[in-house]
């Protein structure tokens, strides 16, 4: 059972798809049920098209909320996105959500939240940027990305840039970047939160375990049902027992430590 | 208003529309978006005596129209299911038939008996689609005397409606058929996934972690109501239709293919209250048609002069 | 550029492309559309040794990602098709498979003798989907011992390559391929169409004249896979793939699974041209990826620690 | 072999969606190559997705040409229908065409075209009025519709209309008011073309053959590739003899002398 936030299906009128970046869209709509009970981390399952053919769900990190209206941002990897792509106003959009774990943004015990995106990782940090900082928590963003072009930064609090071919900020990993100016400037009772490529996550969890930081990381994968009936996207947990938890249910953010990343 | 109750071996249902075994979990994830008492009955996912974890990812991939699953049956084990989710499942006003997977017939005996002796199952599925260990891998579901075996073998434990799930993937499915109603079987589920296979060219290797899993969906209805039709024609005990029904219509095919229930399976992941909405399909069809029972589709197949395949060439 | 011929028994293919039985007619249909020469190999619709004008209507019938045929192998015979059809397949720079069908042993060997002595046949294709008369309608196709036997009985008719058609509809489809090994059969193509039925649930009658039909198209391209990747682990001699190839990735995940060729059907439907794009997008992806050879593809799936579906649980 | 124009598969830019009635939706689409050589009675198949659900294309009869543009004209009764009205202009179509035999306007021996559309069989007609126009032929027209609301009276010759529940025009079915009005006032050397469901085809053919006209009709059927490479369309041809035509290569226009009607 999932003892966060009500889920529900709602038919949610499309407000609009505008681009975020290169190659980069947000698609907004409308939902004053679901948008009322988002949480930051957890995502929507989007019914892209009434077709058999993409047949299942395609999930999504919620990454803005704006009074009934709730945007998501994507990039066009196969037919599902493009068809969000070519959404217009006015359409309905089938929306599952809020479904999933959100970040624990309300453990005790830290009075700064580290903020680390990788590409489209990013996705859920605005939304986590606004909680923490209601929760009166100092918040400091990293963001990365392959370049310049495909950087988002909207709606983040004064991010510290990295690009992997040096075209703007830090020429290098945002990892390499965040260890560099963590070490250098240390913060008080730190707590990371990061999304993005798998390999970034563990660049990350393997900062955090070192200098002993709390750390979530938002973790992705193909699902079934985004609901915890189909079994479809299990990630392996900690402990020398093999045991699997589910993404979509027991995630998608993890504690580092409940998982082997 | 059609009357849609249906007695199966005993165990009334209150409509022909059940969820399929492994596409619900437990009954209580969707609690929030579909009412189960709505449902004629609801199937747990396959349980075994001790828990499975499931096989490594990945564990699913979309199809045209389909997807192919290797899960591993993964599951809390029976114990753990009557401790932590019968208790649920006994709230709920809707018939729970309990799916069992094992790899031993003995393992079969052991989980109904456990099963049996607690308050809330009302009636068992067998999933013959398992591997048999002690033929070496060799899945049950393939060898009729197997089935049959294993029928034979459970019968004599419960009062409650006993179903054999079918695999697909044999020549003749209505051989099986005949076996699990020779030997007691009350019901035939018809059919389990279709074996199937996906490879990622980038990396050429399987998607699958288990390099094959099961096709369901859409993209196997044909195939699984021919598969029900086969069938129905072969035996007397009821037969409940399974395979890429999504909606009311899909499921009315199966029933006058001769099913005399459906189960939903793919369709739940993307609308938990599917099997619902067809149910409501289903009643409204035959107010519109002057139907006054849902049973009187069954088997009601109009094949006029038509001739099966077998006798006409593809 | 990589190379793309391949030596089926002899026989040079220019690519590893072709297109399959029943959907491209004798050839001649598309050619405003399609050139043909750009084909590895053109196999035409069944032969058989009178002309047969095939089911009445429905024949088919779109379903979900696939479509339902029932066409009765309607064809002009082999007689008129010598005189009619072949002259213009013979000025076709491409390979010409002739694929035969039957209900008799004896009738599949009358007409591989026919083409045997005419020019412009480069090769011979069995289709075993059919029923067998002499043993009351049962297929040919499911009975391992009969598909021996044609094997047997034709392979000292011609020194061209002779293919086999297997059809999915079997248990062990594996041991069919190789029962035509054992018989000196040159290739396997697997598959012909699964068994599916549609139901009109305004009429409750079935959508085809036949009750059942053939399914085909994307829906089916995981079982097709599952099944080449059995065939080809099973056997030595080359499996040309089918079911369900759309796209230049579909093919390559056929020929990774261990097919020699792959065959196109229902996709000519939409677009004459898909054989002659999919044969160019394995190039590319041969060039792309530094693939000197598309036939160091064929077999080329990495499954690493990957355990087939028979050594885990669905 | 199709000895017809050339067929061609060309990707078409949308015109436009216009509703031609109620319920009725025209969408227009050029391409220069194909305008340029379809004949009425002629079809074009439609991918209207690309997608693997719907999987074939759709066939529908041209209804106009204005230069490179085409037209047809359709009502939503499935998903291709419904993907169709969506159509923006921009969007690209693709369009396999021309296909099958035309209406056989160029025979010798007639003086007077009689065209018989029943509900969305009017498609055909409009490019055929032309046609028989400027072979100088009279032109006669009868249009039939269930209800006034459906019926589609553009770029038609004053066509006397019918419907079935009498909201205008003659009260009762296209055919009987063709054949009245025939009968009452008889044409110099008629023919007939007659489009529409397959029961008003019978009753055309009945009343052609007991008045000696010649006359052809325009059938309608599923259909598989619409280019004879799949046999799925069957036709039963007249004679003794079981035999099948196919639609879409040796129709969809027929002589009801050559066909089971
Ligand atoms: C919890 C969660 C949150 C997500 N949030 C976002 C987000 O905010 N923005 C965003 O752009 N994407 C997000 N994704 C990924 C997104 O769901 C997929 O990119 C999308 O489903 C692809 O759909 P498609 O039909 O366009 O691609 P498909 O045609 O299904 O696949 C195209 C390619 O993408 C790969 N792919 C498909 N699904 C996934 C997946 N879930 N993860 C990784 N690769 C995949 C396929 O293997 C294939 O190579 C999220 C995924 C999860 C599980
Ligand atoms: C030569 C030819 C010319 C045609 N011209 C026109 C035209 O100008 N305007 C027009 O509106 N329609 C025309 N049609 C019919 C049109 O092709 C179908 O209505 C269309 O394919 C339905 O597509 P769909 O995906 O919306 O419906 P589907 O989802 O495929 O089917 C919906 C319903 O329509 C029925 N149906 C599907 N295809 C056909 C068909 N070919 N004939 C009859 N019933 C069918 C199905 O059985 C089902 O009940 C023509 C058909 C042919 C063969
Ligand atoms: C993800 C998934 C898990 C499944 N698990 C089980 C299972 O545990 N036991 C079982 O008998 N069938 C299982 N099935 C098979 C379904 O119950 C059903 O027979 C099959 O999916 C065909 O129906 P569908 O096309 O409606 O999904 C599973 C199917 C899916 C897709
Ligand atoms: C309309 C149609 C007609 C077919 N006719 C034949 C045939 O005459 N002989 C044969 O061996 N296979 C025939 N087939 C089977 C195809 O050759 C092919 O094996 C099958 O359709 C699967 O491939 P696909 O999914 O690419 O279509 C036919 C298939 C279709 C769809
Ligand atoms: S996606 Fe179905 S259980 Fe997680
Ligand atoms: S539609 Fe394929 S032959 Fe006519």
């Amino acid at each position: 059972m999932n003892d966060h936030s009500k889920m529900m299906i709602d038919l949610c009128p499309v407000e609009g798809v505008r681009t975020a970046g290169e190659g980069i869209f947000a698609l907004s709509f409308s939902s004053a049920a679901i948008s009322r009970s988002v949480r930051p981390g957890q995502f929507l399952n989007l019914r892209v098209e009434e077709s058999r053919d993409p047949l299942l769900r395609r999930p999504f990190s919620a990454y803005r909320i704006d009074g009934n209206v709730i945007e998501v941002v994507f990039n066009v990897v196969g037919r599902g996105t493009a068809a969000m792509r070519g959404k217009k106003k006015g359409d309905l959009l089938d929306v599952m959500g809020p479904l999933g774990r959100p970040f624990d943004t309300v453990s005790l015990g830290y009075d700064s939240g580290i903020l680390i995106g990788g590409g489209l990782g990013v996705a859920p940090l605005p939304l986590l940027t606004s909680s923490l900082k209601k929760e009166g928590k100092q918040v400091v963003t990293f963001l990365g990305a392959r370049t310049s072009a495909v950087l988002v930064t909207e709606y983040l609090q004064d991010p510290h840039i990295a690009t992997d071919d040096g075209t703007r900020g830090f020429h290098g990993t945002v990892v390499d970047l965040a260890s560099a100016t963590l070490r250098a400037h240390p913060l008080s009772r730190p707590r990371i939160f990061a999304c993005g490529p798998t390999p970034m996550l563990r660049a990350v969890a393997a900062f955090a375990r070192a200098e002993g930081i709390p750390c979530e990381v938002s973790l992705e994968g193909p699902m079934g049902c985004g609901i915890g009936i189909c079994q479809g996207c299990p990630v392996e947990t900690a402990g020398d027992e093999k045991r699997y938890a589910l993404m979509c249910k027991d995630g998608p953010t993890f504690d580092i430590r409940t998982i082997k990343i | 208003m059609a009357r849609t109750s249906f007695l199966l071996a005993g165990l009334e249902l209150k409509n022909r529309v059940l969820v399929a075994s492994g596409t619900y979990g437990y009954g209580d994830d969707c609690i929030d978006m579909a009412d189960p008492a709505k449902l004629g009955g609801l199937i747990t996912k396959s349980l075994s005596l001790k828990p499975r974890v499931g096989n490594p990812p990945v564990r699913i991939v979309e199809t045209a129209g389909g997807m192919l699953n290797s899960i591993g049956l993964a599951n809390i084990g029976v114990h753990r299911f009557v401790k932590e989710r019968l208790p649920f499942l006994r709230s709920v006003d809707t018939a729970v038939i309990a799916n069992i997977a094992a790899s031993t017939v003995e393992e079969y005996c052991e989980v109904l008996r456990i099963l049996e002796g607690e308050d809330g199952i009302d009636g068992f599925e067998i999933n013959v689609s398992c591997p048999n260990v002690m033929e070496g891998g060799l899945t049950f579901g393939t060898n009729c005397g197997a089935v049959a075996d294993i029928t034979r073998r459970l019968r004599p434990l419960t009062k409650k409606p006993l179903l054999v799930k079918l695999t697909p993937n044999v020549t003749h499915i209505a051989e099986f058929a005949r076996a699990v109603e020779g030997e007691g079987g009350d019901a035939v589920s018809v059919i389990n996934t279709l074996i199937g296979m996906a490879i990622d060219v980038r990396t050429r290797k399987p998607v699958l972690s288990t390099v094959t899993g099961g096709l369901s969906g859409p993209a196997i209805k044909p195939v699984a109501l021919a598969k029900v039709y086969e069938v129905a024609r072969s035996v007397r005990i009821p037969v409940l239709g399974i395979g890429g029904i999504t909606t009311a219509s899909d499921a009315l095919e199966f029933l006058i293919a001769g099913a005399s229930a459906v189960q939903i399976g793919t369709a739940n992941f993307v609308d938990p209250a599917a099997g619902i909405k067809v149910a409501a399909g289903i009643e409204r069809y035959c107010d519109e048609n002057g139907i006054a029972d849902v049973g009187s589709l069954v088997g009601s197949l109009d094949v006029g002069k038509g001739v099966s395949i077998l006798d006409s060439w593809l």
